[in-house]
């Protein structure tokens, strides 16, 4: 049989490789190496690419999953796109050079588009690998800090063993459905005289490597630590765009691969989606620093996020692309506003943030919105709108328990985005050490940057529909 | 020559992996762990493609990939290895963790 | 039984003892090398199984080079304070859990492909594999390319010595 | 000074205005009047009914209410509290009327409890005081705890006869009498101080005595009877009830006077004698002769009024309401004097006070209720007895109280006592004269009344001579003088296991029942520490951790699949 | 109409919040003073009728779920809209003084708007969204203008419960336990709406027909943490003595109404499915009752004994929504009502007692207050005995009704239970005599002993005071004011009797 390769599909990966290159080419020739070299280049990419996937929509459509496909191409390029910006305030003058950075974002930003594209296993292994290996660089980047090149090697080892793993189930799919095209697989498992026990195996296994980018329990270990290594806007995009590609990968692959296999599949992530926010809520509540916070959060968030998966009804993946699109936009901008606030003061610490809504409104509000919005609480009523729609989905598959899991979860969950707006909202610390007189441009465009997204949020939460009835 | 051979050698060699990557101290032998487990991956690759006599060839093909994914593994991993040994002054997975 | 299926039980006696050599001797550099006979003897295997291509291909890209960089990375590494065992604490742990995944992806393709044969009839050529990677899987080829290109350019930057520019 | 006449004027406005409605009902023609129509789900509309017993309860209420409030303009007028007094006696007239002409049960509801909280304020008057204060919150407990007999009560009242109406209740043939009647029962017996519910009566004389003659004598306590003789018509269909009632009345009435006997203050020794004689009261309702009740109701309101009224007279003299601390007071202070006597005679029930006709009225119709009648004969016929045995020591103790406060020599070194002022003495003589006048018109048996007058000489007679004989009235025995320990349950026991429960609950609440939350916060924060321990930063115990998971998931699924 | 009276306190809240540095605080109480008594007027004069939906809203919000902005007055939640922003009003006269946070009085519009929001919608997902949106305000007012004194332990007079823990900790840890439990309540109750939401494919109160077991469990947990029904108050009396004066009054008298407005339109919009969980809502508010009423017995804090008692209050409460007939919701909505004002009196007063002596401690407060402030005495007094359901006044015709529902008995509970239930709420009415009775005893009652610190209400204390004790003698003469509503089947709602 042939592999189909629509190569309409692979047109904005293709523009924004290209961008990869010229940004790398541009920083390597331009004399003084700043964030504008390279970004510009960047960001013309992305928003280009963000052009021919609108010009591709109508053929992406017709792709089955296509809609799902064209959401998270959509959100990976918003989102690379806002990490591309709020980069400018990390400083690269020391010890970052631009031009890679912005080379191997937009490599991972090329792998997380492919998964989503994906339509067999090859490709998806490649392009998980596309995404992977820049992001291990990006993450020990920052050179001569022995806490980044840890996390790199953190992240590394356990990426590199869980693709193994996940290698492994896919020989085995292999070896039982006779392809690795999704609808070949999905017609090999449907006339196999295989054990179950054998199928359950391969799918399983095959299925570890993306929950592994999703920072599944029990593959979230590496996540704190990577996060709190990376370059922040780093870590920004991990909790964002590989998190948004590896959950397209596991929808199209259970919705058009696997569905033979559905028993196992939801049974198996109910509970890991269940135990996943569990844990990483609890993991959350102790933290005090707003990173560590939101390294632990995005676990939590992601338990959320496999619910949809696990209880595949007729709300599964709009409900998880709405859900994630609103995790992603306010991901990045806390991500964003602590970028500026870390390259302020040097610390993302409580003790710094204390008060920061009062002493600088601009980053501060916005931490507020942000966290109220993953806390899904209103005045952030688009959070707390988006909470119903993710939990519909559990409820319409009959599994009332995993709702009430998400119901405590989500108690859980405000008490540690009660405890960070407390800080920031506090009464700030009477010497205050940072008052800046004019701050430098690119910490104008960060903050300009996060008001954008934090209007978003407003304007969201003002009126839901916007987004509810725009994303698929 | 029967299917199950090429396999359970695979898995023998998988566990071997396993076992290096989770217990060799220096890091730069965990990597060759990591190796080992490809390869594993592998042989059944190979296996079943030959089983299959597939027309395609995607169990080779997709060996082919994984041997250059891991080349490309170690290559990234090395580098990292050699990172942290500049900063750290060891390969010692124990003391690299410890703050 | 015929001599193809001793040789494979030969190669893969090899490749399972040496592969446990590696990852068990107290030297660094034997266990490279022990590696080395592990990947030469599964090289062996790809053969048997018709996959000639594959089979030179892991000779060269691991014997070749990826065994090579080992070794000078072991050399860079070598640190004063030799490391006194070459395992950790972690070992019996790893040891268990190796043995299960072993044993449990044993059980699976036992249970799932016994009696099952292979005929090799359909010799995996430099030229069909070839037809086969640009007909087909042209898509991942091209990413692939990209993937080189990415760790490439990571590990440089990675790697590269703190004290330029 | 002025201020002070003000609330006399209201008071008498009050009164003029209830009498004017009233006294044309006092002929016994009933009018039933609906002032505000009340039609939605609580059926509670603003009604009136006034017959013959109504307005002659009324009209004793207004003109005691009238007396007292003037009394307490020279008993009480100085006091710095008097506007807050005075204003509430005036809210208690109020709510007396309310109950008293009221034709629906909700508003005599409403008026009932007024009325407590009233007699809670006025008897903590002297709020200073611990023995005010306790006696108030007693009072007010003992009732209120009562009047829930009465809430539920109405509300069996209203299912069952489908209005709360009483004009149209007893237009219907009595229903679920037995649930109704206990229900009241136990409201009536806490209003009216009758056994068990009769401890708080004498421990609400700190009260200002004008204020104990008005409430704890006239009126409030007396609403008790009113109530039972409004709904006797329902209740006598129910035998059970009416021979609770006569049990109760017959054992309080004895009680009462026994106690009453041996007290050494005044004022309690008249508390005591109030409960007796409210017994009586109920006494001729059990035999289900409503008027003999309701007339001895008025007499005592008449005669008890004065004598509290000239008790106050005697301790606005005296400065005490001890009777060691009176005596030889007869020339000193004559009106109060022969007021007084004239009381204690209408108690004793000589001819020709009111106090002998309603008695006799009483005791006829329990003699009268053995034949025919709610009661079974025996009980009657015992109740009877028990009614004369208690006129008897009642004519005793009424006697002994008479001696020693006016009689026995006054003790050495007491100030000299002076006669009350005339806004104090007026009202005494105006409820003498009432003592007597009240008798015109009332019934008489032949029978009946020789026997009460000999058993009444015969209980004087016992104490006049026993004083010639050794000069000494006061009976020595302890068990009497302790009131038997009857108030033992509610002095001690009951606070003493509330405040032991409430202790437990507070504890258990703060450390039992809030276990939940706390743990699952502890446990929380522990898997959050443990948490944090697995992140180590070692990359192996990951790699193993992540091993792990990956062999669980697949063993579970196999095992799921 | 009712948008403009949502509005209007929300805009001014915001307002003072954002330009706190602006103006001064007695100006802020002010504005909120005026914008509060805009939104009453506009609630009064929304009412068309009890047989329809007054002042209905209803656009078009989030196609997707079918939540639309519904809004509209029906005869189950006007009272409780007057009520609320009848408080609201006094809170804010309460907060003229010099010394008042501009920012907290634009907290307290926030809270009352979004509470009069939670009442006034008739869309499950807005009423959940008003819901939540008045929490995390409610945080910040008892955190950060919580009681800055000793902590008095609960028990009767030994000195042990004195520990001395900074207030900060203690007002902001009681903050915290308070959202929690909420939140955690009203996340089962958003699992409940989307149950009920997939059953009968509507969000719009007015087109819900019933819903599974599973659904009036949540959601009645939901309620039944914030209205509170044993054992899920312990919340409850530390929030409630922590927070500031309006705080507690808010609390009291317009928090625990969303738990009770909530469990009465679910009593009649899941009717079936409520009839099942009928009887432990029941039991739980009995046992509400006579727990609270020791526990009140046993309180030396002022505020805690209050808070006990409401959770007494709220089991009446509960027991009436329990029967669910018509009496069974007049009652309980009769019950809310006067509860919020009596309550709100009662907490009104120990803010006064509290602002003079610096806590609520009846013994640092000391004895004799008839003598030392006489109106306050009185005042409180009063608000004791309307507390504890004299007849005539506010407090008893909620008891009564309830009682009497309770006793003609529908036909969800078994008559033996109602009964027994019934004794026990009797015996309720009884301790709660008696715990008034001493708090009376021991505060105004008594040897005076004069302190420094001894005044007499000032100006808008009188006002508030007066103004509440006006309210509660004209329910309490009126009841049909309220009572009239509910002769019928009330609109907006399913069978309230199933």
């Amino acid at each position: 049989m042939n592999i189909p390769v629509d190569w309409a599909v692979v047109g904005p990966a293709v523009i924004i490789s290209i961008g990869a290159l010229v940004a790398l080419l541009v920083d390597a020739f331009y004399h003084r190496r700043t964030w504008l070299g390279s970004g510009l280049p960047a960001g013309i990419a992305l928003v280009w690419a963000g052009f021919e996937l609108f010009r591709l929509h109508d053929d992406i459509v017709l792709l089955p999953m296509g809609e799902l496909m064209f959401a998270l191409s959509l959100i990976i390029l918003g989102g690379t796109l806002v990490v591309v910006v709020a980069s400018n305030v990390m400083n690269f003058e020391n010890a970052m050079p631009p031009g890679e950075y912005h080379f191997l974002l937009l490599a991972a930003a090329a792998g997380a588009l492919m998964m989503v594209a994906a339509r067999d296993l090859v490709t998806l292994v490649v392009a998980l690998e596309l995404l992977s290996l820049p992001s291990i660089a990006l993450v020990g980047l920052r050179q001569g800090d022995r806490r980044a090149i840890r996390s790199a090697w953190t992240f590394f080892l356990a990426s590199v063993v869980s693709t193994a793993v996940t290698l492994m189930g896919i020989s085995l799919l292999y070896g039982i459905a006779g392809t690795l095209a999704y609808e070949g697989i999905d017609e090999g498992l449907r006339d196999t005289d295989m054990p179950e026990g054998v199928v359950a195996v391969a799918v399983v296994l095959t299925i570890i490597g993306l929950l592994f980018k999703l920072g599944a329990v029990p593959f979230h270990v590496w996540i704190p630590d990577t996060y709190l290594g990376a370059p922040i806007m780093v870590a920004g995009f991990l909790s964002s765009v590989s998190k948004a590609a590896s959950l397209g990968a596991v929808f199209t692959l259970l919705a058009i691969a696997l569905p033979e296999a559905f028993d196992t599949t939801s049974a198996l992530l109910a509970v890991v989606a269940a135990v996943t926010m569990t844990v990483g809520n609890l993991g959350a509540l102790r933290q005090t620093n707003a990173i560590g916070m939101l390294a632990w959060s995005s676990i939590a968030q992601a338990g959320f996020l496999i619910v949809p998966a696990a209880v595949f009804t007729r709300f599964g993946e709009d409900s998880a692309v709405q859900y994630l699109a609103v995790y992603v936009l306010a991901n990045l901008v806390a991500f964003a506003a602590l970028a500026v606030v870390l390259r302020l003061r040097g610390s993302t610490d409580y003790s710094e943030l204390k008060g920061l809504a009062r002493t600088d409104p601009p980053t501060g509000v916005p931490l507020v919105m942000a966290a109220l919005t993953l806390a899904g609480f209103p005045p952030a009523v688009i959070g707390l709108v988006t909470k119903y729609v993710v939990i519909r989905p559990a409820i319409e598959a009959g599994e009332t328990w995993l709702a009430v899991v998400m119901a405590i979860n989500v108690m859980l969950g405000l008490a540690y985005y009660l405890r960070f707006v407390a800080v920031l909202v506090d009464r700030p610390a009477v010497d205050d050490p940072y008052r800046s007189p004019s701050p430098p441009v690119s910490i104008r465009i960060s903050k300009a940057a996060v008001l954008v997204g934090t209007a978003g949020l407003v304007a969201l939460s003002a009126w839901p529909d916007l987004l509810l009835s725009n994303l698929p | 020559m029967p299917l199950l051979y090429p396999l359970v050698l695979s898995a023998a060699l998988f566990g071997i992996g396993l076992y290096g990557v989770l217990a060799r101290r220096n890091a730069v032998l965990m990597l060759l762990g990591v190796e080992l487990m490809l390869n594993a991956v592998n042989l059944n690759l190979v296996a079943f493609d030959a089983w299959f006599a597939d027309q395609i060839h995607t169990g080779q093909v997709l060996t082919l990939f994984t041997i250059t994914l891991a080349a490309a593994e170690i290559g990234l991993g090395l580098a990292i290895v050699l990172a942290l040994f500049r900063a750290v002054r060891t390969v010692d997975v124990d003391e690299v963790g410890a703050e | 039984m015929t001599a193809t299926e001793i040789i494979f039980l030969l190669f893969a006696a090899v490749a399972v003892g040496s592969a446990l050599l590696a990852m068990t001797t107290k030297q660094l550099v034997h266990s490279a090398l022990w590696l080395v006979v592990t990947l030469g003897a599964v090289a062996g295997c790809f053969v048997l199984m018709t996959a000639e291509f594959v089979a030179w291909v892991q000779v060269l890209v691991y014997v070749g080079s990826v065994v090579v960089l080992v070794i000078f990375a072991l050399m860079l590494t070598r640190q004063q304070s030799t490391i006194s065992a070459e395992v950790t604490g972690n070992r019996w742990t790893a040891a268990v859990l190796g043995l299960v995944a072993a044993v449990g992806l044993g059980a699976t393709v036992v249970s799932g492909f016994h009696g099952e044969r292979i005929e090799g009839n359909r010799i995996g050529t430099a030229r069909s594999l070839g037809e086969a990677i640009f007909n087909d899987w042209v898509l991942p080829f091209e990413i692939l390319s990209g993937v080189l290109l990415a760790a490439l350019i990571g590990a440089i930057v990675i790697s590269r010595s703190g004290t330029e520019r | 000074m002025r201020s002070r006449w003000l609330y006399v004027v209201l008071t008498a406005a009050l009164a003029v205005a209830v009498a004017v409605w009233a006294i044309p009902h006092l002929d016994g023609d009933p009018s039933t009047k609906v002032w505000v129509e009340g039609n939605d789900l609580l059926g509670i509309s603003l009604a009136t009914h006034v017959d013959r017993l109504a307005a002659q309860v009324l009209l004793l209420a207004a003109g005691v209410g009238l007396l007292v409030q003037i009394y307490s303009t020279a008993y009480l007028g100085h006091h710095p509290r008097y506007r807050s007094y005075a204003l509430v006696i005036i809210l208690f007239l109020l709510g007396m009327f309310a109950v008293v002409a009221a034709d629906d049960l909700f508003v005599l509801l409403i008026g009932w409890e007024v009325m407590g909280l009233c007699s809670y304020l006025l008897i903590g008057h002297e709020w200073e005081t611990a023995i005010a204060r306790s006696g108030a919150a007693k009072a007010f407990l003992m009732t209120r705890v009562a009047d829930l007999g009465l809430l539920v009560g109405i509300l069996v009242i209203g299912q069952t006869y489908g209005t709360y109406r009483i004009s149209e209740v007893l237009a219907q043939e009595p229903k679920n009498a037995t649930a109704i009647g206990l229900l009241l029962l136990v409201a009536v017996v806490g209003k009216s101080a009758q056994f068990p519910l009769h401890t708080w009566l004498p421990d609400a004389m700190p009260g200002p005595t004008p204020i104990t003659a008005l409430i704890h004598a006239a009126t409030m306590v007396a609403a008790g009877v009113y109530l039972v003789a409004r709904l006797l018509p329902i209740l006598v269909a129910s035998e059970l009830v009416m021979t609770l009632l006569a049990l109760i009345a017959a054992v309080t009435m004895l009680l009462g006077a026994l106690f009453a006997l041996v007290q050494s203050d005044l004022k309690r020794a008249l508390a005591w004698s109030t409960v007796s004689q409210l017994a009586f009261m109920f006494a001729a309702l059990s035999a289900g002769d409503a008027d003999a009740g309701s007339d001895h109701l008025l007499s005592h309101g008449a005669f008890k009024a004065l004598l509290f009224l000239g008790c106050g007279c005697v301790m606005h003299a005296v400065g005490s309401s001890a009777l060691s601390a009176m005596g030889g007071l007869r020339l000193r202070m004559p009106v109060t004097f022969w007021s007084m006597t004239i009381g204690f005679a209408a108690l004793a029930g000589v001819v020709p006070t009111v106090g002998f006709f309603t008695k006799d009225s009483v005791l006829a119709a329990l003699e009268h209720g053995r034949e025919d009648g709610p009661l079974p004969g025996g009980v009657a016929l015992l109740v009877f007895g028990i009614a004369l045995l208690t006129s008897f020591i009642t004519a005793a103790y009424a006697t002994r109280l008479w001696l020693l406060a006016f009689l026995v020599p006054a003790p050495e070194g007491r100030a000299e006592a002076h006669e009350a002022p005339r806004a104090m003495t007026g009202p005494i003589i105006v409820l003498a004269v009432a003592t007597f006048a009240l008798s015109i018109g009332q019934p008489f048996h032949l029978g009946i009344g020789v026997l009460s007058t000999v058993v009444a000489a015969a209980g004087i007679a016992v104490v006049l001579v026993a004083w010639k004989r050794r000069r000494d009235v006061d009976l020595a025995a302890p068990w009497l003088i302790s009131e038997l320990w009857l108030d033992r349950p509610y002095a001690l026991w009951i606070p003493a296991t509330m405040r032991s429960s409430a202790r437990a609950i507070v504890d258990v609440d703060r450390d039992g029942i809030d276990a939940y939350s706390q743990g699952s916060a502890g446990a929380a924060q522990l898997v959050s520490r443990i948490l944090a321990l697995v992140q180590s930063g070692n990359v192996q115990r990951y790699a193993t951790v992540i091993a792990a998971g990956v062999i669980v998931f697949t063993a579970a699924a196999v095992v799921l699949a | 109409m009712i948008t403009a009276a949502l509005t209007i306190p929300f805009v001014v809240g915001l307002a003072l919040l954002f330009l706190r540095k602006l103006v001064a605080g007695r100006t802020a109480a002010w504005l909120g003073t005026v914008a509060m008594t805009a939104a009453l007027v506009l609630f009064a004069l929304v009412w068309e009728g009890k047989d329809k939906i007054s002042g209905e809203v209803d656009v078009a919000w989030i196609d997707p779920l079918g939540a639309r902005l519904h809004l509209g007055a029906t005869a189950l939640s006007w009272p409780f809209l007057l009520m609320t922003a009848f408080i609201g009003v006094l809170c804010c006269v309460w907060l003229i003084a010099d010394d008042t946070a501009p920012a907290l009085v634009g907290l307290v519009l926030i809270i009352s708007a979004s509470s009069l929001g939670v009442f006034a919608s008739l869309d499950l997902l807005l009423f959940f969204v008003f819901f939540e949106l008045a929490l995390i305000p409610m945080w910040f007012v008892i955190a950060w203008w919580g009681s800055s004194t000793v902590r008095s332990s609960g028990h009767l007079d030994d000195g042990s419960g004195f520990k001395n823990v900074p207030a900060e900790v203690t007002a902001r840890s009681a903050a915290t336990r308070f959202l929690l439990f909420t939140v955690t309540g009203s996340a089962l109750l958003l699992v409940g709406i989307v149950l009920v939401a997939r059953d009968s494919r509507s969000l719009q109160l007015t087109e819900i027909g019933g819903g599974p077991l599973a659904a009036a469990i949540l959601i009645v947990l939901g309620f039944a943490v914030k209205t509170p029904l044993v054992p899920l108050h312990t919340w409850l009396p530390d929030a409630h003595s922590k927070a500031p004066t309006v705080g507690s009054v808010l609390l009291a008298a317009v928090f625990l109404k969303l738990g009770t407005y909530g469990l009465i339109i679910t009593s009649t919009l899941l009717s079936e499915s409520f009839a099942d969980v009928a009887p432990y809502v029941a039991g739980a508010g009995v046992v509400g009752i006579i727990w609270s009423a020791l526990a009140c017995y046993a309180q030396d804090d002022l505020k805690r004994l209050i808070a006990f008692s409401s959770i007494g209050h709220m089991g009446f409460v509960a027991l009436a929504i329990s029967t669910m007939t018509d009496i069974g919701i007049a009652a309980a909505v009769f019950g809310s009502v006067a509860h919020g004002l009596v309550t709100g009196l009662l907490f009104f007063l120990s803010g006064s007692l509290k602002d003079r002596f610096g806590t609520a401690s009846m013994r640092v407060i000391g004895r004799g207050l008839y003598a030392r402030t006489p109106w306050l005495a009185v005042a409180f007094v009063f608000a004791a005995v309307a507390s504890l359901g004299l007849p005539g006044l506010a407090g008893f015709w909620g008891e009564l009704l309830s009682l009497r529902a309770a006793y003609e008995v529908g036909d969800v509970l078994s008559k033996p239970y109602a009964w027994t239930v019934l004794g026990f709420a009797v015996l309720g009415v009884a301790l709660t005599t008696a715990y008034f009775v001493r708090a009376i005893r021991l505060l105004a009652q008594g040897e005076p002993v004069a302190q420094d610190v001894d005044r007499d209400l000032d100006l808008r204390e009188s006002v508030v005071g007066f103004a509440l004790v006006a309210s509660i003698v004209v329910l309490g003469l009126a009841p049909g004011l309220i009572v009239g509503l509910y002769d019928f089947q009330p609109v907006a709602v399913g069978a309230v009797t199933p």
